[in-house]
């Protein structure tokens, strides 16, 4: 039998608190964010597993070689903040209508920790990029490194 | 429990019988107990058009069957009159004298001035309210043509119907409803009122309180009240054939007769012409409008016949009784022969989808034939109930012709004021909801200011108590559903637009029986929650009764008027017929004989302007 | 409603699978060969086809989020959600039809 | 008895053969709190015809069969509400499905809309419907005080009039997959009366309701699954209004037509 909750317990409209609207922003967000994500995972997608031989062309070499250039890393600063912060607030909803009490509040601070988490890491991942790390094999970097120019 | 009388005067003798003493909220022995100003019983257009007015005025409670918005008076499509001349000229005095023509000149006319009149307030109020009304080019709520509304005493159709679309009732009642919600208008939903208590006070009746079933939980609740409204509708489930709603099984009326109270003009029932076969839901007048036949089995335009020059836009009663005719003398349609046929199909798709599109899909979803390739199965349908508790203008209950039941008020269907006479006219009901809901509202506010409770007997609920428990115990072997379709059915063939003296004795004697038969009925349900088996058999007692008044009424009037169709007097007779009917309960309704327990009486017609004539049109 | 429960399964794969890519690609950071190593299990049919399938809830999720996007900003978008619903799924077939060819040779090739 | 032979017979001989009574088997989802701990679903048996409604074979069952079976009815064609259940899995008004519209080859699953809690059969507590609705504060608000009517274009009435149909039977809001995770989302039909003043001209109170409704348990949780749309037996684009209020409150105000009126002045 179902059982549910009294319906919103007292409500208070947004004008009373007056606090950013989350809801509002995060459906805005949700659709420009989209938007965005379109061009940039199909423009990913289609270099890294239509152009070539699909998956089987990437390995180190073609990662550092992309992010050589500050175009693709700029590309994939922006697909890692703009794809984790949307999932992030979808995964926000899909807690929210499933998850109650403290399994929601668990589960959401557990999303939020791994979308910080990894945009921290990411960007720093990106940031930090030496295409040509100091001992690598020469068959491991790509072709401009000076390993490979001896 | 105390037996101390809450009013001070009546302390020096102690021989007056128990009064009951409690707090708003109580509950004593099981039954809970409420004290409020003004009960208004019934939450339909009548009902909440009076609960705004007293709701802010007064402590109000409104008890209903049903949740408000599931009142009958949202399935009404056409419209609501009011002489606004918002569209061409028109005054109140010409829709007065409609009225009163429209009715038969059984209208009492003061009471129809003042719906005339009142309407445009009650328009406006409306509209002020919120209610969506169609609108002119200009902004201003648009009106259309209906029946019998005319310009100048019947030179020309006039546009006098405010209407939204076809969906007039509806708004009507989601406004109201709204406007409740607004007030914090204080429902008990789905609260079936069953009495109304009576408490003698210096030797007369007074009501003191009305007492209720609760179908959630199957509790009993007594509502004490100085004023008491009663908006219950109508009671067209009597006929197996109507346009009426599961629910309008007259409880209000009931009620009212089982206390002694008179009614008025029980026997005048509207039938409209055109309900879908078997259905009763209603097919607007507007498809004869536009060029619809009637033909029987044949194919006959049987119209013809009986009205040569005006055929299929003859008045309402009179292509009832026609096609009834058709149908007895075996002329009908269909396997069983038991219905006539509406033929659109010459008026082609794009009138039926643009003019009439509510009931090509009626007919379509219902019936599965499609107006626009199949003639549609038709069959007069019963409609609107003329009579019921009689009022005066201030929508206080009569005791006799002109004695005030004081603190008793009724307004809309259940009522009778008279302002529709022996045949209403379309659009004048919404009105009489609206003008005669207010008023009531008012008056009960107005009273109820002045007036002291009167106090509630010890054993106010035992009636109602002892009607539940009695049937929830009862473990018969005849089911409510087959008693009542006999009933349904009876008063179909014998007592509906055609009646005739033996066809009414017919159907008493049937009455009689089912009456016998009910006192061995089965309930299978006995639980307390939601047992609407048990409702429907106590529905079934009201039905009884009321069936029974309407059909000895109609006995009793030997003569044709409005919506009182004698064969055998078929007539009008303002020699001896002009004036209402009263019935008053004075027996066990169980006796053989109904003349042993019923008993009429006559009120006169009150005259202000306009001399009885011939109804032509 | 069936358009929402894939977008929603999708959405809850897709992020799922984002998580996972995010730290295997920041292998990069610490070793080639790790990287490469990592990399290299994408490799094997297995995941060959589990890859279809990424794309598969990428391109469904994808172009219903536009079609989503069309519903709440174009004014009549919710009058043809069906016929957008059907349009999607037709231009998900189309898109599945140009890359699953290819990566099912990929993954044939990878196993011979 | 499961007649289902003769039900296949006659529906392949409409409407001709409608005049034959034909069984079929109703599936009732039935729970009688003073008793049962869970509800259990109950076969029966009826004759019905082609024209038939699913609210007549419940008639039947409860006037003939069983009559402790209970659920809710008024008008019994389409305009009261009380009605709204779930059929074969669909939100539908009883009075409003035929029996021949539904595939009587098979039996007829019926159960209470889902999402509001369960009272018995087919009965359910519809307080926390009508909580949303009163939320949204569904009354006109207006300072003036007109003589007669308050004046209102063609055009601007007919902005509003779609949501003006709503019956209040609840099928949209109990066929949101949104209310049924935990109830507390207004749902469709507290929304659809919010766009009935919303957007009417006459009407001063919209900033309040867009407030109520851009909130956490408002339009932002609609997820456009269009199953209230599809559920609505007035045939209400429901899903249509609650767009128009999202957009309402992203511009900050209802965005009303001008009044388009052919005014003349009316001083003389
Ligand atoms: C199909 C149809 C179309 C119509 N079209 C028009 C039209 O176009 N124009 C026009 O003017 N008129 C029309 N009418 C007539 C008009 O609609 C009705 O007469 C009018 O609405 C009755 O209103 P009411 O408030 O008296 O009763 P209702 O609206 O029937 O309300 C009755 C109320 O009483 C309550 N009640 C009943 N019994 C009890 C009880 N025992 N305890 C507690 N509560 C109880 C119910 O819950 C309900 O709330 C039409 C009628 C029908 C059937
Ligand atoms: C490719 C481009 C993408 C587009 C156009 C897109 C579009 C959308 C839109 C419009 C919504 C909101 C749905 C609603 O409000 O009903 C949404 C929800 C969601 N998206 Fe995306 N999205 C994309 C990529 C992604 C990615 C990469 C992820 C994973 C990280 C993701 C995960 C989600 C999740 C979990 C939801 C919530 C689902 C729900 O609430 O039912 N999306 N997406
Ligand atoms: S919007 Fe439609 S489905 Fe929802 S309550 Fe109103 S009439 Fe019923
Ligand atoms: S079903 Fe629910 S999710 Fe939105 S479109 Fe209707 S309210
Ligand atoms: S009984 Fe009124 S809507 Fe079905």
């Amino acid at each position: 039998m179902t059982t549910i909750d009294a319906p919103r317990s007292p409500h208070t409209p947004a004008t009373a608190t007056r606090k950013v609207n989350w809801e509002k922003w995060g459906w805005i967000y949700m659709r420009a964010s989209g938007i965005l994500l379109v061009v940039l995972i199909f423009g990913h997608l289609f270099v890294n597993l239509f152009l070539g031989t699909g998956v089987r062309a990437i390995d180190f070499a073609f990662v550092a070689g992309k992010w050589a250039s500050p175009f693709w890393k700029v590309w994939d600063v922006a697909m890692l903040w703009l794809a984790l912060i949307h999932g992030g607030n979808g995964m926000r909803t899909v807690i929210n209508d499933y998850a109650h009490g403290r399994g929601r509040t668990v589960l959401l601070v557990l999303v939020a920790a791994s979308v910080i988490g990894l945009i921290v890491l990411g960007t720093l991942v990106l940031t930090t990029f030496d295409p040509c790390p100091a001992g690598a094999p020469g068959n491991l970097v790509p072709s401009f490194c000076p390993v490979n120019s001896k | 429990m105390s037996t101390e009388s809450p009013s001070k005067k009546s302390t020096a003798k102690a021989v007056e019988p128990e009064y009951l003493e409690f707090e708003d909220g109580a509950v004593i022995d099981g039954v809970h107990y409420h004290r409020h100003d003004v009960v208004i019983v019934g939450a339909g257009g009548a009902g909440m058009r009076a609960a705004i007015e007293a709701g802010p005025k007064a402590n109000t409670a409104v008890i209903t069957k049903l949740y408000p918005t599931r009142s009958h008076t949202g399935a009404a499509q056409g419209g609501m009159a009011a002489a606004l001349a918002n569209v061409e000229e028109d005054n109140w005095e010409w829709h007065t004298f409609d009225t009163v023509k429209g009715g038969d000149y059984l209208v009492d006319q003061d009471a129809a001035e003042i719906l005339a009149k009142e309407a445009i307030d009650a328009i406006y109020d409306l509209e002020n309210m919120g209610l969506p009304f169609n609108r002119t080019p200009e902004g201003k709520i648009d009106q259309r043509r209906f029946g019998g509304h005319t310009r100048d005493h019947g030179k020309a159709p006039v546009r006098r119907a405010c209407y939204a679309a076809d969906r007039t009732g509806h708004m009507i009642l989601q406004t109201l409803f709204q406007n409740c919600v607004k007030l914090g208008v204080n429902f008990f939903n789905e609260y079936y009122a069953l009495d109304i208590v009576m408490t003698k006070v210096k030797g007369k009746d007074r009501p003191s309180a009305v007492v209720a079933y609760e179908l959630a939980t199957g509790e009993i609740h007594v509502f004490q009240a100085k004023s008491i409204i009663f908006a219950t509708g109508g009671f067209g489930k009597i006929y197996k054939t109507t346009s009426n709603a599961h629910t309008l099984t007259g409880d209000g009326v009931g009620i009212i007769w089982r206390k002694g109270l008179p009614l008025e003009d029980m026997e005048f029932f509207q039938f409209h012409p055109t309900g879908l076969a078997g259905l009763g839901i209603l097919l607007t007048e507007g498809a004869r409008g536009e060029g619809a036949i009637l033909r029987n089995a044949s194919g006959e335009r049987f119209m013809e016949r009986y009205a040569p020059t005006i055929k299929d836009l003859a008045p309402r009663d009179i292509i009832s009784r026609c096609m009834v005719q058709e149908v007895a003398e075996g002329r009908g349609a269909g396997p069983l022969k038991d219905y006539v046929l509406l033929d659109c199909t010459h008026l082609g798709a794009e009138v039926l989808e643009t003019k009439l599109p509510d009931i090509t899909e009626f007919a379509r979803t219902y019936l599965g034939v499609d107006p626009v390739v199949e003639p549609v199965p038709v069959m007069p349908t019963a409609h609107y109930a003329m009579g019921g508790i009689p009022t005066n203008i201030k929508a206080e209950v009569l005791s006799d012709n002109d004695t005030v039941v004081p603190g008793l008020y009724a307004a809309g269907e259940c009522a009778c004021v008279s302002v529709h006479g022996s045949n209403r006219l379309g659009t004048n009901s919404l009105l009489d909801i609206n003008v005669f809901g207010k008023r009531a509202g008012n008056y009960a506010v107005e009273y109820a200011k002045t007036a002291e409770f009167v106090p509630v007997p010890v054993n106010a609920a035992s009636f109602v108590q002892g009607l539940v428990e009695e049937l929830r115990d009862s473990n018969g072997t005849e089911r409510i559903g087959a008693l009542r379709k006999e009933l349904q059915e009876q008063m179909d063939l014998n007592a509906q637009v055609f009646r005739t003296d033996e066809s009414l004795a017919k159907v008493t004697e049937t009455i009689h029986t089912l009456r016998g038969r009910y006192k061995n009925v089965s309930i299978q349900d006995k639980g307390r929650r939601f047992n609407t088996d048990l409702l429907e058999a106590i529905e079934l007692g009201f039905l009884l009764d009321l069936a029974e008044v309407v059909v000895y009424s109609a006995r009793n009037r030997q003569e044709s008027r409005g919506g009182h169709q004698r064969d055998d007097y078929p007539t009008r007779d303002d020699a001896h017929y002009m004036k209402h009917t009263m019935a008053y309960l004075t027996g066990d309704p169980h006796s053989a004989d109904a003349s042993d327990h019923i008993s009429l009486d006559w009120k006169p017609v009150v005259i202000t302007n306009y001399q009885p004539m011939e109804r032509k049109y | 409603m069936w358009s929402w429960v894939l977008h929603r399964i999708t959405g809850v794969a897709i992020f799922f699978f984002l998580l996972v890519h995010v730290l295997d690609t920041s292998l990069v950071r610490i070793t080639p060969e790790g990287y490469n190593a990592v990399i290299n299990t994408y490799k094997t049919p297995i995941l060959g086809l589990g890859e279809l399938a990424l794309v598969a809830a990428i391109g469904f999720h994808a172009l219903n989020g536009i079609r989503i996007i069309l519903i709440d900003f174009w004014s009549v978008g919710t009058r043809h959600q069906k016929l957008l619903f059907w349009i999607v799924i037709a231009l998900w077939i189309v898109l599945l039809a140009g890359f699953a060819p290819r990566q099912i040779i990929n993954i044939i090739a990878e196993m011979s | 008895m499961s007649d289902v032979a003769v039900a296949r017979d006659s529906s392949s001989a409409m409407p001709e053969a409608s005049i034959e009574p034909f069984t079929v088997t109703l599936i009732i989802r039935r729970f009688d709190p003073e008793v049962d701990a869970e509800p259990h679903w109950q076969d029966f048996d009826v004759k019905m015809y082609a024209t038939d409604r699913v609210l007549d074979a419940l008639h039947q069952v409860k006037w003939e069969q069983d009559g402790t079976l209970s659920f809710r009815r008024s008008c019994a064609h389409g305009v009261c509400g009380s009605d709204a259940m779930r059929i074969n899995g669909r939100n539908r008004l009883a009075c409003k499905t035929l029996i021949k519209d539904l595939d009587i080859t098979k039996p007829i699953y019926i159960e209470a809309i889902k999402g509001l809690p369960l009272e018995k059969d087919l009965i359910v507590d519809m307080e926390p419907f009508f909580e949303s609705y009163r939320a949204i504060q569904p009354f006109l608000i207006a300072s003036d005080k007109p003589e007669k009517e308050r004046i209102q274009s063609v055009a601007q009435r007919a902005v509003f009039d779609d949501t003006t149909k709503c019956i209040l039977c609840a099928a949209c809001t109990s066929s949101c997959p949104v209310f049924w995770t935990d109830g507390q989302y207004f749902g469709p039909a507290a929304i659809v009366n919010a766009h009935r003043f919303i957007f009417d001209s006459r009407d001063e109170g919209s900033q309040v309701r867009l407030d109520i409704l851009n909130d956490k348990e408002g339009v932002w949780r609609c997820r456009t699954t269009f199953n209230c749309t599809e559920a609505c037996p007035r045939g209400i684009e429901v899903t249509k209004a609650i767009s128009d209020v999202k957009a309402a409150i992203l511009r900050g105000n209802p965005g009303l037509p001008p009044s388009d009126l052919t005014l003349t002045p009316v001083s003389a």
